[in-house]
C-alpha cells in the first residue's frame, strides 16, 4: 500500500468532512451527554447512507472492499466531529473477527448486515484494567457463555459481540447473540460510546477461535480497531489544534493577541509537532495492513494518537482560559473522547508493552 | 502540649461530635440547596462554638486568635469535609476587604460593617467576589464593567463573569472601571454592591464537570451609592490585588485539591497489570515515587511556612508554587488512575467528591489551571516578582484605556 | 527494479569496497589531521566514481541526477561512516549558494565558480559560512561585522563566531552590514570571503565535549573586492535566509544526530534491574515504546516527504518538526542509557562517534539544541510560518540598526 | 530537629559559600577534567581547615559532633561550587559505617584521621547498573575480601573502603585496607570524583555487618548520604538557576532582554519550582536523621535533587545558547556533575523502587 493517498481517498477524506461538518450538532452531543443509552442517530444515518458502514467490508458481502486507508480517513473526520456513536470501528472490528476466524457461514450471515447498516456488531475482550486478559473470567463451553464483560463499547445497541473467553482453560474468540444476554446501561462521562455491563448466562456463541489461534486473532483484530481509532484520535487532536490556533490569533490579552505569547504559540506548534507525528504513525500503519510489522506499526500509531489526543484536549483548554472549561463551549466533547478513547482499546501501558514485544520479542 | 496543640485537640473533639450530622457521609445523595441549608445550621453553630472568625478581631466579632489558631482549626475541619463550600470565598475575601477597606474614613460604617460580619459568619448572608469578564480573564486590568457618576452615586452597567456562588449571594465586591481616559489600571474603583439591588441579574454557568457554582452576573443601570465605594477613586488597581494575594495564600494543597495521593496506592494495591501486582511495575512505582517526592516537598514549604510564622518570620516566596504544581500533576495523575482502571473506569458519578473520586477530579481539574490565577499567570508572577525577570512585551501600559486597540 | 534502485545498488557495492580503507573501523585511533588527510583522500576517489555533486548541473562539474539520487546515495554512505564530516557543510550550503549567487550578473565569473566547484567536490578546497556572532545567535539580522566601501571595494572589520571547521578553511560565505542607517534586516550584503587573505584570524573554540571544530573568526581591516559580492548591496538577509533553509532540509534523523534505538535495546538486552532483565521493566519498556512511536512518525514523515518528492509534489511544512524533535529526545535517552549502565558509565572517551556511544550523545546534545537553530527559534518558526500565530514582540522593527538599545 | 536553620547553622551556610566563592577556581576545574587522578587539592585544604571533614564526626571520636543539617548546608555550597573533590560525602558515608557497625576500635582508629583529614575514606556499594546488587561479586570470607567493584568514587586517593560483598552467600558490609587492593583509574567525564576499579585479591578485610543488618546498615549509609548529596545536587541546581537567571536580564536578542521572552522567563520559573521543592525536601530529610520514616524522606530528597540538578543543567545551557556550549563558559562543569551525581548513589529508578517500598512495603 502506499503512504500517499490516492484521489479516490482524498476525496473520501474531503467528502466525509464536509458531510459531518454540516451534520453534526454540538448542541445535540451535549445533550447526548446527559443520557444514558442514547447515540446520535443523525450522526449513524450519515454514516450508513456515506456507505462507511460498507467501506471495510469485502465486496462479496456486500461491503466495498477498501482497508484500513479509507477507513481510516472517514476516522479522522468523526474524530474530528466527536462522532454521537462507536460503530464504526466497532463494528469493523467484529467484521474483522468473522473474516479472520474463517466461519465462512458467520460472515455470510452478518457482514451484509454490517455494511448495510441493518445490523451492529461490536467486540467485548476488555475487563477492567486488562484490554485482553491473561485469563479472561467469561467462559465459553458446550456451546454456551457464561459470565460478564464490563463496560463494553456499543453493546447497548449492538446485535451480536465478539468476545474473548476461556475456554478449557485457553482463551477463545466466541461470538455471543446479544438478544439473549443481560445488559446494564452504564452510566459515563462519554455516554454517546453506550457502554453496557454484559451478563451472559448460557448464552448461545459461537467459537471462532481458540488457544494460540485466538490470542493471535484477537491481537490482530485489536491491531486493525486501534488503528482506526488512532485516526479518530489524531481527527480529534488535529481539530483541537486548529481551535487553539483560531482563538490565538483572535483573542486579546494585555493589549495583544494571545497568540504573540510564546507560552501560548510554542505550546500550539507543540501541540502540532505531536499531532504530524501521530498522523504519519496512522499513514503508516494503514499500509502496513496485513504485513508481518503491522502490530508494531499499529502500537506506534496508537500510543502517538492517544499522546496527541491528550495533549491537545489539555493544552487547547488551557488556551482558552475560562471559556474553555464551560458546558456551551463544548471543549469538554474531545476532552471526555480523548479519554474514552485512550482506554476503550487498551491503555498506554498496554500499548507500551505490546509494542515492546513486538520490537525484541521480550513479552511483559 | 503546646496552647496550639491543645487548642487543635479540642477543635477536633468538637468537629467529631458535629461530624455524624453534618460530615460528609451524612451529606451523601442531598441536592445542593439541601446542603446549603445544613451548611448554614453548621456555619451558626460553629459561630456560637467560636470556631468562625477565628483570627478577626474581636471588636468586629472574631475570636482574636492567631493565623496559626486558624490553620489548626482549618486542617482539622477538612478531614471531616463539613459543608462549608458556600463561604470559603465570602469569609475569605471579600468579606476581610469589607473589613479593611469598608468602615469609611472615620469608620462611619462601622456598625453596619459588623452587623454584615457577624451574619456572614453565621452563614446567614453570603459575599461573592465579581472580579473577571468576558473580554479579560487574565488580565484584571482590562476590565470594562463602568460606573458613571450619577448625583451623589454612581450608575454602574456591564457584565462580570466566573462569579462563584454569585447565585446565592447577598452581596458582592466589585471593581470597575470610573474613568477609562486614563492608563489602564489606573482608572479602576473598588465598591460592595447589593446582589439583589434593580438591576443585578445572576445567570449560572454549566461547567464542563456539569455543575453550576459560577455564573455570569450582569449589571443594567445599578445605582450604587458613594458611601459603597472601598477605595480612592482610581485606586481599584490596589485593592484588588490585595484580595487576589489573600486567595494565593489560601490555595495551599499539595494533592492539587484532588485525590491524595494515599488513594492512587490504594488503587493500586487492587489491580493487576499484565496479570501482576499493579505495584510491581516500575512504571507505577515511578510515578508514585515522583508524586510522593514532589508532594512531599509542597508540604515541607507549607510546614516551613507555617513554622516560620509561629516563629514570627516572613515566609520565603516559595510558596506561590503549590497551585502551579500542584494542580497540574494531578491533571495527569488523574488521567492515569482512570487509564489504569481501565473500563471501569467508565461508570462515574458527575457528582462524586474530586478529592475522592478519579473520574470528577479528571474532568474539573483544566477548571483548577485556570481559576485563581491560570499557569501562564502564576509562572509570569515568579519570574518577575520573585526572581526579577523582565514583564512581558505590554502594549497596554501607559497608554489611555480607550486608547488600546480591542 | 526501479532505476533508482539499481542506482542504490550500485553505489552499496562501491561503498563496500571503499569501506576497508576509508571506513569508520578503519579509522578508529586517527588523529583529526590524518582523519583529513584520509577524507580530502577518499573524496577525490568519490569525485572520479561520479558521486560527488550528484544533483548539481553537469555544467559546473556536478552529475545532473535528482534529489532523490543524492538522497538515495548518502543514506547508502551514512551506514558506513566515510570520513566526510570535514566537507558537509562546504558542500551543503556555501559553495551551492556560490553556484546560485557567485557567477556574476553576466556569468563573467564563471570559470572561476566552476574551478572551486570541482576543488570542493574533490576535497582539495573546503568553504565555510559565517553567520553567527557574539552579540546574537538566534538574531541573524542583528549581526554587527561591517564593510564600509574603500575604492572600488569594500574594507570588513569585525567578529564571528561558531564557524565550523573554518581552521581548515580556504574560502567562506559571509553577510556583514554594509548601512547600520536603516531597519537591521535591510542593511546587511552578502560576500564571499579568502580565508588566507590578510587581517583574518581564525582561533578554535574548544567546546564542552572537549572538541574543537568551531572558530571564533577575526575581521581586521581585511579587504574584499565589490566581485565578492553575492548579493545586492542591502540585500544580504535574503541570501542567508536561503542558506538556512538548505540546512534544514539536511538536518534529518529521527535519532537526533545521537545513537538509534536499537543501540539502547541491545544496552538493555544485557542489563538487570531488580535482578530481573531490564527488559522486563515497565519503564525501560514506556521508553523504548515512546521513543519507538515518536521517531517512527518521524522516520514516516521522512518517507512520505520522500515520496512526494519522487511523485512530482511539495512535501508538506511537518519537515520542520525533526531536529527540535529528535534532538530533544535524544538528550533525554542518552542521559537514561548513562544512568542504567550505573557505574561503568564512568568509563569515558571524549572522542567516541556519538552515535554509537551514549556518553559523547549525552555529552554533546546541548550543541545540537542549539546550533542550526535552536528550539525556541524552531518552534516560533513553526508557530509563524506554519500556523500563523503573531511573531513576538521586536522592538528592534521598522528601528535603524543604529539606534537599536545594545 | 527543627526544620528552620538556627543562628549557627545559618553561618556555617553563608561561610562556607563565602569561602568557596573566594577559593575555588573554574579553570583549576576546568584542567582537573583532562587529567585522570588529580583533585582539586586547594579545595580540599579548605574542607580540612574550616573543620568540614569534622563537622559530623562525634566529638568523642575528635569531630564537632554535629549531624546532617550543617553537613547538608556545607554541601550545598560545595554543590554551588562544583567541587573538586569527592571526599566529604564519602567519607561521611564510611564513617556512618563504623559508626552503625558498632565496631567501636575501628571507629577509634579511622574516625578521629577522618575528622582531622589525615585519611580518606570511601563506599564502595555499586556494581553497574545495581546500587546496591542483590547478589555482591565480590567475597569475603575468613578476613579476606576477593573480587572487583567497578568505578568506586575517590578511590584513587582513599585510604580504606566499606565494601558491600558477599559473605556465605548473604550480603555483608566489610572494612577493606585500600594500601592492599589493586586500583585501575577511570578515565570519565568527571575526574576529579577519582574513580578507579578496584580489585581485591584476598585483602585483609573486617566484617562490619552480615544478612539482614548489612541490608539495614547499607541503606541507612546509602540514605544518608543520599541526603547530603541532594543538598549538593540541590547547590548546583540552584547555582545554575541564579545564573541562568542573571543572564536572562542581560543578555539581548531581537531588540529586547531575552529574559522578557516567556520561552526563557517560565523555563526560569519552572527551574525555581524544581529547585525549591528538592530544597525543602533537603531540608525535612535531615531533621529526619535516625527516624522511622528517615529512608522515605530521603528518597524524597535524592529523587527531587536529582530532577533539580537535571532539569537545571539542561536548561540552563539551553537559556545560554552557543556561549553555555563553550568549554570556556565551564557550564558543563554543572552538566557532568549533574550526570555523576545522578549515578554515584544510585540512579532514579533505584530510588523510586525504594521508596515505594518504604511507602507500601512492597519491595519492587
Amino acid at each position: 500500500m502506499s503512504i500517499l493517498y490516492d484521489e479516490g481517498q482524498q476525496a473520501i477524506a474531503t467528502e466525509s468532512r464536509r458531510v459531518l461538518d454540516a451534520r453534526v450538532s454540538k448542541d445535540r452531543l451535549l445533550k447526548l451527554l446527559e443520557q444514558v443509552g442514547e447515540h446520535d442517530q443523525p450522526f449513524w444515518d450519515t454514516a450508513v447512507e456515506q456507505g462507511w458502514t460498507a467501506l471495510a467490508i469485502p465486496e462479496e458481502h456486500g461491503g466495498l472492499g477498501l482497508g484500513l486507508i479509507e477507513l481510516g480517513l472517514v476516522a479522522v473526520a468523526t474524530g474530528a466531529a466527536t462522532a454521537g456513536a462507536p460503530f464504526l470501528s466497532f463494528s469493523y472490528g467484529a467484521a474483522q473477527a468473522l473474516l479472520g476466524s474463517g466461519h465462512a457461514d458467520l460472515a455470510a450471515t452478518w457482514l451484509p448486515k454490517l455494511a448495510s447498516g441493518e445490523a451492529i456488531g461490536t467486540v467485548a475482550f476488555a475487563e477492567g484494567s486488562a484490554a485482553l486478559p491473561p485469563r479472561p473470567a467469561t467462559t465459553y463451553a458446550g456451546g454456551k457463555l457464561s459470565g460478564t464483560k464490563p463496560a463494553v463499547v456499543g453493546a447497548l445497541k449492538a446485535d451480536f459481540a465478539v468476545v474473548w473467553a476461556s475456554h478449557e482453560g485457553r482463551p477463545a474468540l466466541v461470538l455471543a447473540d446479544l438478544a439473549s444476554a443481560a445488559r446494564t446501561p452504564v452510566s459515563g462521562f462519554d455516554n454517546s460510546r453506550l457502554y453496557a455491563d454484559l451478563a451472559f448466562d448460557g448464552t448461545p456463541a459461537t467459537l471462532l477461535a481458540d488457544g494460540d489461534a485466538a490470542v493471535a486473532l484477537a491481537r490482530d483484530v485489536l491491531g486493525r480497531m486501534a488503528v482506526v481509532t488512532a485516526h479518530e484520535q489524531v481527527g480529534g487532536a488535529d481539530a483541537l489544534l486548529h481551535i487553539a490556533r483560531d482563538y490565538a490569533v483572535t483573542r486579546r490579552a494585555f493589549g495583544q493577541l494571545i497568540g504573540a505569547f510564546q507560552s501560548i504559540k510554542h505550546r500550539i506548534a507543540e501541540m502540532y509537532g505531536v499531532v504530524e507525528i501521530a498522523r504519519a504513525n496512522c499513514i503508516h500503519a494503514a499500509s502496513r495492513e496485513g504485513q508481518a510489522d503491522f502490530l508494531l506499526a499499529a502500537a506506534d500509531a496508537r500510543i502517538s494518537a492517544t499522546e496527541a489526543y491528550d495533549t491537545a484536549s489539555r493544552d487547547c483548554v488551557q488556551i482558552h482560559g475560562g471559556i474553555g472549561v464551560t458546558w456551551e463551549q463544548g471543549l469538554h466533547l474531545h476532552m471526555r473522547r480523548a479519554r474514552s478513547l485512550a482506554i476503550e482499546l487498551g491503555n498506554l501501558y498496554f500499548w507500551e508493552d505490546l509494542l515492546v514485544e513486538q520490537l525484541t520479542g521480550e513479552a511483559a | 502540649m503546646s496552647d496550639l496543640d491543645a487548642y487543635r485537640a479540642k477543635a477536633r473533639a468538637w468537629l467529631e461530635s458535629m461530624a455524624p450530622k453534618y460530615g460528609r457521609a451524612a451529606r451523601r445523595g442531598m441536592t445542593e440547596e439541601q446542603e446549603l441549608a445544613l451548611g448554614r445550621e453548621f456555619q451558626a453553630i460553629k459561630y456560637e462554638a467560636g470556631y468562625a472568625g477565628i483570627n478577626w478581631p474581636v471588636e468586629i466579632g472574631g475570636q482574636g486568635l492567631t493565623h496559626l489558631h486558624k490553620v489548626a482549626y482549618d486542617t482539622e475541619e477538612m478531614r471531616f469535609g463539613m459543608p462549608t463550600v458556600f463561604f470559603g470565598i465570602s469569609l475569605g475575601m471579600p468579606v476581610p476587604i469589607l473589613i479593611r477597606y469598608g468602615m469609611g474614613e472615620n469608620k462611619e460604617h462601622f456598625a453596619w460593617v459588623k452587623e454584615r460580619v457577624i451574619k456572614a459568619l453565621r452563614g446567614e448572608e453570603i459575599w461573592c467576589q465579581l472580579f473577571s469578564e468576558p473580554a479579560g480573564g487574565s488580565d484584571l486590568a482590562g476590565l470594562r464593567t463602568r460606573a458613571e457618576p450619577e448625583g451623589n452615586g454612581w450608575k454602574m452597567n456591564g457584565q462580570k463573569v466566573w462569579t462563584s456562588w454569585a447565585h446565592y449571594s447577598d452581596y458582592g465586591v466589585i471593581v470597575v472601571r470610573t474613568d477609562p481616559t486614563v492608563e489602564k489600571h489606573k482608572g479602576l474603583t473598588y465598591f460592595w454592591v447589593d446582589m439583589r439591588a434593580k438591576g443585578v441579574d445572576v445567570r449560572p454557568i454549566k461547567l464542563a464537570g456539569g455543575d453550576s457554582h459560577v455564573n455570569e452576573v450582569f449589571f443594567d443601570d445599578v445605582r450604587l451609592e458613594d458611601s459603597q465605594r472601598m477605595s480612592p477613586v482610581g485606586g481599584g488597581f490596589g485593592v484588588a490585588l490585595t484580595t487576589l494575594m489573600i486567595e494565593r495564600y489560601i490555595a495551599t494543597d499539595s494533592g492539587g485539591f484532588g485525590p491524595h495521593l494515599d488513594v492512587f496506592v490504594d488503587l493500586m494495591k487492587g489491580l493487576e497489570i499484565n496479570g501482576q501486582p499493579a505495584l510491581k511495575d516500575g512504571r507505577v512505582r515511578q510515578q508514585i515515587a515522583r508524586n510522593h517526592a514532589m508532594r512531599a516537598g509542597l508540604d515541607s514549604i507549607t510546614a516551613r511556612a507555617f513554622a516560620m510564622m509561629q516563629a514570627g518570620m516572613e515566609p520565603g516566596p516559595e510558596g506561590s508554587l503549590q497551585k502551579l504544581v500542584a494542580v497540574r500533576s494531578r491533571q495527569k495523575l488523574s488521567e492515569l488512575a482512570l487509564d489504569l482502571r481501565g473500563n471501569l473506569a467508565f461508570d462515574f458519578d458527575p457528582h462524586a467528591h474530586v478529592k475522592e473520586d478519579w473520574g470528577t477530579s479528571w474532568l474539573n481539574a483544566p477548571t483548577g489551571r485556570i481559576a485563581g490565577g491560570s499557569d501562564e499567570v502564576l509562572l509570569n508572577t515568579i519570574a518577575e516578582r520573585v526572581l526579577g525577570l523582565p514583564q512581558d512585551h505590554r502594549p497596554d501600559k501607559g497608554v489611555p484605556f480607550n486608547q488600546i486597540p480591542a
